[in-house]
């Protein structure tokens, strides 16, 4: 590992986040729903604090100082954002409020352009909510037909040898998630876009549980469009970021009509500027584009390399540590990401997650916006404990000892 | 462990364990479900209606421990009241998860509930089987979920 | 005017916002350019901060303590929206990016579930473009017409005795400005509503520059949607207000699919929530939200009666003194909010900004994204000056003075 | 104002009062237009093109005082140039409003232009007349605006 994440071990990164030094219920805070949201670097917070201290102003529109401070700043961002996620050019990024609406972008403008009655979509069976309802808005407007790679089983890794088969039943769209955010599972994401390129098949990753976690490179992917959250990755909420292939994009129609993303309106008809304008109506998140790009600097500051193995390291030990307990079921592979999702037969989630915040650990039960996974798997719920680059040993340890405690005051 | 032990206290670690009136009511005539989409629960509650009179309840489903022992425990006390009645008893119910604050007599083994004051993320669970029971009750047949206000 | 009015004028509410003690191009700043964005006091951005470094966590999934605190803030923002802006109910609030995707929204699901080819319309000539290229979009995918309540001239007026008849052309619905941003008109809001509401015609106003400036209750104006952003009345990017009437919003389909905005989730179907939560799909701009409550608290605290009033007054001083200026046509009216638009026959309004800039001065020049209004003024562009609380008048003293330098430095 | 007066050189406010070659041109056989959507100025630029040399150029059309004077600058500078010259120039001039630094042999009057580079959000004017004059030398028939990549 490299000096820098051998520093943030020693607990050096964790004075970075002041949310962290809080007792909760008499408890220090175990912070363990990164899943969820992460928790903000002094520098993120800071960031947007001096932007609307100093520089706030609209962009675009204007050509007085703040304004072009404001413009420069966020344009800056544009720019970190397209080497942060491997694109080839700024012009590839747009800023949208998160992962779900990026998604939606996709469905709306290139679905609604693209596909047709009959045509298909592949997901799969481990998707986000935010992966699945889009296309069923849109399956239903455009009577598409919906298929799903499955999943082997209680490891959650996607069934490969399916999905070739799957591809070639007439396929337009394969949209998958890189990370489950329910079972930790890494999916092949480069391996399932080539295939799918050598048919033709267009292809959109959902990057919210891997773009902050892990080294994510659109173009190394090969993937057509790529979606993250800014708030998932250090960064603020309001702001999320959609990859897209520059001559894909330069086809699509608007999403969104507004001010920012035309040439010319008149009463009753506009045109449209181009790509990533055309996708960005009305004022954009900039205060949260000067944020999100303070949490890009943060964490290629550690290494996205070394975030990964650090906490992947830590659900592996907690993993180790849990399977010990009687009536455990675990999920997920002991090789994914940092999430470890299980289930106590005769213990529901939420009594477990209730129990665990009186001992000041924040975890997270339920179906975690995976339901048809759950339906799948045959549970209602589970419990999720998602680890990140300010976690530590220790407080893997702290996950252990009270879900045994938890364990015996329910059923000893 | 203070709060907890005020929120799991016996009588609900049992109702969880053993739950009462578990299962399908064959001779109900109104029937109801009730969802928390935020976390899975769901619940079905059937009742054997006569002349406004609740006479038979049972339910089934799955949940948490809070939830399932609140359904047990609304079973058992339902049992032979009228709408009326029921629709009041959810009322002290209601106020007593929110504020803590009973009336013992009339929510005897329900009393245990007290402790959901302290945790606001758990009203919800409490509640859920009741708002099931009285949408069964009221005959209009909706299906309940925690998403609908109170 | 009230106490706490003059105490503003002396200056003590500028001491809150710390941007503006800074200097731009060796002079003072006097921030103009308030109609494109406002700037943040302390509080709000101290709110955001206190936010992301004691509570942060994502909303409503959670039930541990940090989600419980978040969704509780969240929740409560909603509350002091609705109280806001006049709603009957916290339910009848949709956090959205800002008044453009309020738009789109309503243009999407209302307009997408309601309306039909042939439909018609009624905007007005003094639109913004994102109350106009939503429409755009929407007519060309259903086949609506459009038609527009026209202008009376330069003072900028909607034409009041044309619009009986353009409603009683089968309109559907109305859609138009409560202030204009170019022009500083004030429409009659409530007179309009009533006019449309009497023919069963359902509107929308959009309030994105009468929010944060005066007081706006959606109940006593009588409209069914209402739209506001946030950055614009002194809060956070990032977020703004969609207001429906609560039977509207709950017989009105999802507009964007995701997480938290649904019941159960099939792999091929979904059932949603009610509104607001089905119209919020994915993780909101809570943090956002935390800081948008505390923009609206500054606000009443201030007052809207007297920010109005003082907006106002900046406004008609700095009109006296720009009319004597030779070869300016100035545009609105003296009636208007705290808005300035003018035109110099020979200067072109970029130079002025770049000049104005030289001289500390924020100002916006250009189309304001309000192009077929310019086009009916036969203009290209206009120079705009906008006023806030914070501004005074020796600001509205130094416009009026650098106007007459620059008139100098091109023409004399 | 030392950089204003720096930005509106005399010989910028000349041509922008009395810009030369503009007006229609009857003999062009190319012709493009240029528009900045953010406010408002839109040219239309015309060219005689005979063997790949520009014979004759003029414009027409309204935008502020740089974007004007940049235009008229242009037309003169243009005349006579073959298509491959005038993409040359326009690296220089490119290079010189993002920059400052001038090749004034080359530039000649356009050197006026060199205080732009101080006004970031200016250079689009000053270019804007030139990206339409390229597009239709290179008979690509585009329309220019400022927000095409340069
Ligand atoms: C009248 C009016 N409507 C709509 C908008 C769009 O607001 P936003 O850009 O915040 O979505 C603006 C501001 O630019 C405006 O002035
Ligand atoms: C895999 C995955 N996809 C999509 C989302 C949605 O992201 P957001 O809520 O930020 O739009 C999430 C997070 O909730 C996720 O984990």
């Amino acid at each position: 590992m490299s000096a820098a994440s051998s520093s943030w071990q020693r607990g050096v990164v964790r004075a970075d986040f002041p949310i962290l030094d809080q007792a909760v219920n008499g408890h220090p805070l175990v912070y363990l729903d990164n899943a969820a949201t992460s928790q903000k670097p002094r520098a993120v917070i800071e960031a947007m604090q001096r932007f609307y201290e100093r520089d706030n102003s609209n962009v675009h529109r204007g050509i007085h100082t703040l304004s072009h401070r404001a413009t420069v700043a966020y344009e800056g961002a544009r720019e970190r954002a397209a080497e942060f996620l491997g694109a080839a050019d700024a012009s590839e990024i747009i800023f949208t409020r998160g992962t779900t609406e990026a998604i939606n972008l996709v469905a709306n403008s290139w679905g609604g352009a693209f596909l047709r009655e009959g045509d298909r979509v592949l997901l799969t069976e481990m998707e986000h909510h935010s992966n699945l309802v889009p296309w069923h808005l849109l399956a239903e407007r455009l009577k598409l037909e919906l298929l799903h790679v499955p999943i082997t089983g209680d490891d959650g890794l996607l069934d490969l040898e399916r999905v070739d088969g799957l591809l070639d039943a007439g396929v337009k769209l394969f949209a998958f998630t890189h990370v489950s955010n329910t079972l930790g599972t890494v999916n092949p994401a480069a391996e399932l876009c080539r295939r799918a390129r050598e048919r033709g098949i267009i292809t959109l990753v959902d990057a919210a549980q891997s773009a902050g976690h892990q080294p994510v490179n659109a173009r190394e992917i090969g993937c057509d469009f790529l979606a993250a959250s800014g708030h998932k990755l250090c960064g603020p909420t309001g702001i999320g970021i959609l990859y897209g292939r520059r001559d894909l994009l330069d086809a699509m129609p608007p999403f969104l009509g507004g001010g920012e993303m035309i040439l010319k309106v008149g009463l009753s008809a506009s045109t449209f500027k181009k790509a990533p304008q055309r996708f960005e109506a009305g004022t954009p998140p900039f205060a949260e584009a000067v944020g999100l790009r303070a949490a890009m600097d943060y964490l290629d500051d550690i290494g996205r390399e070394a975030i990964f193995e650090h906490d992947r390291e830590l659900a592996r030990h907690a993993r180790a540590g849990l399977a010990d307990l009687p009536g455990i079921r675990l999920l997920g592979t002991p090789d994914g990401a940092g999430i470890v999702s299980f289930h106590f037969d005769e213990i529901h989630a939420h009594d477990i997650v209730t129990f665990a915040d009186q001992a000041g650990i924040a975890m997270r039960g339920g179906h975690h916006c995976t339901q048809p996974l759950m339906t799948r798997l045959g549970l209602d719920s589970t419990t999720r404990a998602s680890f990140y680059f300010y976690n530590t040993r220790e407080e893997a340890d702290r996950l252990v000892e009270t879900m045994a405690r938890i364990h015996k005051f329910f059923t000893g | 462990m203070d709060h907890l032990s005020e929120l799991y206290q016996a009588v609900i670690l049992d109702h969880n364990r053993r739950p009462r009136n578990f299962g399908k009511l064959p001779e109900a005539n109104r029937v109801a479900t009730g969802d928390n989409p935020s976390c899975g629960d769901h619940f079905t509650v059937y009742l054997r209606l006569t002349d406004d009179r609740i006479e038979k309840v049972a339910f089934d489903g799955a949940g948490c421990a809070i939830s399932k022992a609140a359904a047990s425990l609304m079973t058992v006390s339902l049992m032979g009241k009228s709408v009326a009645e029921a629709e009041n008893l959810f009322r002290e119910f209601h106020h007593l998860v929110t504020t803590g604050e009973a009336d013992e007599e009339n929510l005897s083994d329900m009393a245990a509930f007290a402790g959901v004051s302290q945790f606001p993320a758990r009203i919800k669970c409490a509640t859920l089987a009741w708002h099931a029971a009285l949408n069964a009750a009221r005959g209009t047949g909706d299906k309940a979920t925690t998403e609908e206000p109170v």
